[in-house]
């Protein structure tokens, strides 16, 4: 047991954070405390900068224009961008980069890989994803997408909900039903599908908060070739398992350094507010601290088990529930600590973000206001806490499911 | 021995609850909140003249109904239970209530008269400023003196998140009474008063809006003898018990949206209130509402025989309400999943107002603390 | 709506009053207050002066022996009785005269109520009651026990658990399967047996306590006479839920006194080991008052509906929840309140209450440890917590049922 | 960058894990603790002299086997597993990592070491005498002061709830220094030494002893210098880290009982872990005890490596344990149901462990509380 990192990771950050150091304006304390089309402006820089290092896909293999950073200098990256208050590319790049990149470089053919991956990296592409279904919601395996090959082509008919960033991509990854007959897991196939045809439309999803931050996405004979389809047809509920399944251990210290800064914001509200003495506020600050450092110490955890190359189980979802409900109650604590205040909303906002706001965002009524509204959602989007708990319970615990329904 | 609603009170309660389900169903409380009263103007002149609700504490000696605590908090459970935007609440809880507690002697003279008539009437809406910036959480929070000279009152400053503020015809404002540093009163001024400033603000709770107002020498009239803020709170008490009797109407409202959703929404092929998981959290809702009721009940029974008990009755029903509707809101989004945060879902609106209702006559924690105090504990 | 109690009313509270004052020594706080010898001899002496002034089975017809008195009489006894920290009759007296005998007033045969009812009241029977089942637990009608007529006899096997008091019983109410091929609610007949027979034995349960207060009751070929049976044979069921669904509205309001002497202990308590000035004691403290006054608030609404003849619904489910989650809640906060000293129990205990523990309790650290212990068990006893919740979520609210297992 | 066990450590574990098992099952629990001392002294033998536990800590030099402080929170985490009653706690808690803090400039010298090379051999047994009557909630809650006559030594007063402090043949107390009013030290005393009187007393928990002391004149030894009370306090953030993990063990012995119990017990034609109501709360103690694995764990690192950042980490690592086993512990109770509360049943055995770890080094909220302080919040 040993918490130190080797020297050569040592060396590896001080190169990250000397182009940080240059590529930052003085006194930056993250990307949170821009306006908005400031801040998408500085973003859109920053990405390049990154490509430009070779900074962007850095698990991709080198021949693809991934970074081929070992594991250790990954996670030291994103500990960096993390604790500068910097994203690690644009928000689509979560869906090209991280999932559909990554399982291209596992399920791919060469052809894929050789014709998407750069395209991603250029920002040609811009990818978003299509897996939840109206009408599915938790029970993702039960989509009602259809897919039918017709003259070399796919033909998809059905729609899909909550796709983030949709508006922007110009590509989705779809997992469609591609043999109705087969039982509910099998005879899925994820497919690639360009958007820009009529076959496809967006329509925006406003956020409780007044936000249109996903989308539902309409499918009517929306075509894509029958090349598109990642990994064998019909196997579509594997590959995306193993989509789903791509722990972020690059990233498994850096929820603890964001949740990190959003507690300091916190404990400088309460003393703003000199609500730090109250010994029911300080005692709430003191498990919040608690809490970060559990996730700093499983972040230690996660991190060991990438590097030793190990596939995480069902920790994942002890992760989610973890920062959810984390999530919720320190927005909670904000609340709480702002009193009447939170009845007039007041300041600057959080900008959209659909988790904790980007670092350096303003300590205003406005902010934690709007960050406490989108807590309620944390619970709920990529797998309900019920659906988490259904998980724990019968993978790790291995207690026996929910009988079967007799029709 | 009764402690129950009457015939006659049933019959009224289910009068009111067809109104506000055909008159303001949800989606016309989203249209309401989109004007600039922040409420449906029409549907208020119906509530008034034609249900006379404005009027219910209102003695029939000045032209009210003289109907009991017990029944203006039954009335302000059906309009939670909608989130009804309008002035009743300010009116009612914040206005009259008020202006009968400061009544000299006998009502028949006086100002407080001449206001509750035309209140009666429907022709007025009311409402009180208490609050002042970064002060909402002292003992006694009121700081905007009144001054009197010449035989002149007037009062000068800020009061904030005064709910109904931009519209109210009168604004009650609670001030440091001008004879006496430790001494108390609530002071009446008109809403189209000259020195009176009123901007309407952004509100967390899109149902019930709010104006910041500005005072510079505002005239206003004392309405009775100065007091103590402990006079004050007694006063404030028997408003709480309305806002607890709203609480309770959003619970149920709350919890209503989510049993729905949860008979018929399916997952995993089965109903999802079908699981435990659902199925417990909405029978721990059922269970809320009926203590958020039972206490609410009583103190708008202990309100309406003047009974001293509601000192501490009514901390006890406002703690209890904003608990379980906070809880009711929250899992009602949860239950809902992915629609139930969305703009277009009315979850967020019950929420909104949940989180609000919170923390507007103090949060659960300072009144079970404001208890334990009353209680000498 | 009207808390004042009429007139004729207060005249008989003040008749009771009196009765109290006359058999109490002064400055008598509850039956707590004594050592259990002499509680128990006091306790026998004062059910003879209740039976003496016919105030032992209230509710009876005044034929069989009962009080007759009117609804709101019963009720001002119960909360003089609750007040003054007396019992209402011996432990053995709610299966006897609450139970089994209300029972029989409306499903018993005019011989079994001549023949039974006298006996309850004279003590010459002493009752228990023969419900639960090991296999069984929550799932009542899943018993086991089975009842076979035979030359004019039944003839019972099986064995009951939970069953308290048996010790000190000579009769004892038994659900019983009498009809093995009907389904699971069917079939279940309500049997009387003497437990002077060879065929039965007794084996008390000590609980974490250390006190025998259960017991478990074992049936090898046990009988009694086939008249011996309530209400129709294979009917049992529906006699059980008269039987469980006896509101004792006589006591709607006596819980709300009783808790309310409990939380005076505790008051006082936190104020001995100086607790009471810290905000999170007192927030605690108050909310119990207030969870109390909610009790409160409900017995005037059962009440209401006891003298107006309406049956409870599924409101007992959330009186259920409402006590003993409030007991639990109250006795952990003892527990904090007493905190280090919690460690090594000292002073007199609890007396074996399987609730809120005798008005006159001593207030020592001993008396809440064994309370905070016995909590626990609150929750599981006359039906889980869990069960409540599904009667409210199905019976209340209409939510729909688990599904059916197929097998 | 590594933080999990090494191989050797995962042996290890399993081996003492292995051993509970089959020497200590809860069985033998139960009569051990209907003993004098409250344990198995034939077991403790076992523990002591072939696997060498209580030398864990202490430096080979004196005869120890100089593992870290992570190796000895995976033994106490193993013991807490199966509430295994021993001298373990008390003597390495409670007496090694004392005496190791207060050696004064490497060992080799000092009554420490004498004391360490005998606990090494197996032959001593030791403990902490820190609480006294009615003190225990204050800053520093220690008012007993050591008394120098004549170059001599000597305690008198009262102690109270020591653990093992019938059977410990050495009992190290805290008390005042006698030099100067604000300085403490850590005294050591012989168990049988004259002037001390050990009553052994009733606990709420059943598996760990404890007894009263009254110290009349008794001759005494300080333990390296006067140190100021939060030096006491860091020490004391040693002994909580093997408290953490022994209630990590715990925790995971109470859910253990309760997801067994949940897969082969029947209600309602269904395995009861089928339920979401059963099975939602094993998920919840599962992640209580990853979060309390994961806390004990790290401050157990940062002891091993005398990081400062224990002084943080101990009381998140006690808060969080302390939690998670008592949410554990009593959900076990409920979803055995009736059996559940009985004495032969051994979930009320975690449970009395549970609510006396949860107090014995201050409350999850004192540790919050405390925790505050040392944040600077």
């Amino acid at each position: 047991m040993d918490l130190t990192y080797p020297a050569t990771a040592e060396e590896f950050r001080q190169r990250v954070q000397s182009l940080i150091a240059e590529n930052v304006p003085p006194g930056f304390t993250g990307t949170g405390a821009l306006e908005r089309a400031e801040r998408d402006k500085f973003a859109r820089r920053w990405r390049r900068t990154l490509a430009e290092h070779n900074l962007l896909a850095v698990s991709w293999p080198a021949e693809y224009g991934g970074g081929g950073l070992s594991p250790i200098e990954q996670v030291v990256l994103s500990e960096e961008l993390a604790r500068a208050g910097l994203p690690h590319g644009s928000e689509s790049d979560m869906f090209g980069i991280q999932l559909i990149g990554n399982t291209l470089t596992v399920w791919g053919t060469e052809e894929q890989k050789q014709h998407f991956l750069p395209r991603i990296l250029s920002g040609e592409d811009v990818w978003c994803q299509g897996y939840s279904e109206p009408e599915a919601g938790s029970d993702l395996a039960s989509l009602r997408t259809r897919a039918v090959l017709h003259d070399g082509e796919w033909v998809i008919n059905g729609s899909k909900i909550w796709t983030s960033a949709a508006q922007f991509a110009n590509w989705i990854f779809v997992l469609c039903r591609t043999d109705p007959d087969a039982a509910k897991h099998k005879g899925i196939s994820l497919l690639l599908v360009p958007m820009d045809q009529p076959g496809i439309e967006v329509r925006p999803i406003v956020n409780m908060l007044g936000e249109a931050i996903f989308n539902e996405v309409f499918f009517t004979d929306a075509r894509t070739s029958a090349a598109n389809v990642v990994g064998p047809v019909n196997n579509g509920w594997t590959v995306a398992m193993t989509l789903l399944g791509f722990e972020r251990g690059a990233s498994a210290t850096t929820d603890a350094i964001r949740f990190e800064a959003g507690l300091e914001r916190l404990f400088a509200l309460a003393r703003e507010h000199d609500r730090h003495r109250d010994p029911h506020i300080r005692e709430q600050l003191a498990w919040c601290h608690g809490r970060v450092e559990v996730m700093r110490s499983r972040g230690y955890q996660a991190l060991t088990r990438f590097l030793r190359g190990d596939n995480p189980g069902a920790e994942a979802a002890i992760t989610k529930i973890m920062w959810s409900e984390y999530f919720q109650r320190e927005t909670e604590l904000a609340m709480e600590i702002l009193g009447p205040e939170a009845l007039t909303p007041d300041g600057r906002g959080a900008n959209g973000a659909i988790a904790m706001p980007d670092p350096g965002t303003a300590n205003t009524s406005r902010a934690w206001v709007e960050s406490a509204l989108t807590a309620r959602s944390a619970t709920i989007y990529a797998g309900s806490s019920q659906v988490q708990r259904n998980i724990i319970g019968e993978q790790l615990l291995g207690l026996p499911k929910e009988p079967r329904v007799t029709r | 021995m009764d402690f129950a609603l009457s015939t006659e009170q049933e019959d009224f309660r289910v009068a009111i609850r067809r109104f506000v389900d055909e008159r303001s169903p949800l989606s016309a409380v989203r249209e309401a909140v989109q004007t600039d009263a922040g409420h449906d103007t029409g549907l208020w002149s119906r509530m008034s003249q034609d249900l006379g609700l404005p009027g219910l504490l209102i003695p029939e000696k000045v032209g009210g109904s003289g109907a009991t605590m017990v029944d203006a908090a039954m009335v302000a459970e059906e309009l939670g239970r909608g989130l009804v935007p309008s002035p009743y609440f300010a009116t009612v809880a914040l206005g009259v209530v008020p202006l009968l507690a400061t009544v000299p002697s006998g009502i028949g003279a006086g100002v407080q008269a001449d206001v509750l008539t035309e209140v009666a009437a429907g022709g007025c809406t009311l409402t009180t400023a208490m609050t002042e910036p970064r002060a909402a959480n002292s003992l006694a929070p009121v700081s905007l003196r009144a001054t009197a000279t010449g035989g002149r009152t007037t009062l000068t400053g800020r009061k904030i998140q005064v709910i109904d503020g931009h519209t109210a015809d009168k604004v009650i404002v609670v001030a440091v009474s001008a004879e006496a540093e430790s001494r108390y009163g609530f002071y009446l001024v008109d809403g189209d008063a000259e020195g009176l400033t009123r901007t309407k603000v952004e509100t967390l709770d899109l149902t019930r809006p709010m104006a910041h107002l500005e005072l510079d020498g505002v005239p206003t009239t004392r309405l009775g003898e100065p007091m103590s803020w402990s006079e004050v709170e007694r006063v404030l008490d028997r408003s709480a018990t309305l806002l607890a009797a709203e609480m309770v109407g959003g619970l149920e409202g709350a919890m209503t949206l989510a049993v729905e959703y949860a008979k018929v929404r399916h997952q995993f092929e089965r109903p999802i209130g079908s699981f435990q998981a659902i199925k417990h959290r909405c029978a721990e809702m059922a269970v809320e509402l009926d203590a958020a009721r039972a206490a609410s009940l009583h103190a708008a029974y202990l309100a309406s025989t003047d009974d001293p008990g509601l000192a501490t009755a009514a901390p006890v029903a406002l703690a209890t309400a904003a608990a379980g509707f906070a809880f009711a809101a929250s899992w009602d989004i949860q239950i809902h999943g992915g629609i139930g945060f969305t703009w277009e879902h009315d979850a967020h609106l019950y929420y909104r107002r949940a989180k609000a209702d919170e923390v507007l006559f103090g949060s659960p924690r300072q009144n079970w603390l404001a208890l334990a105090d009353r209680l000498g504990i």
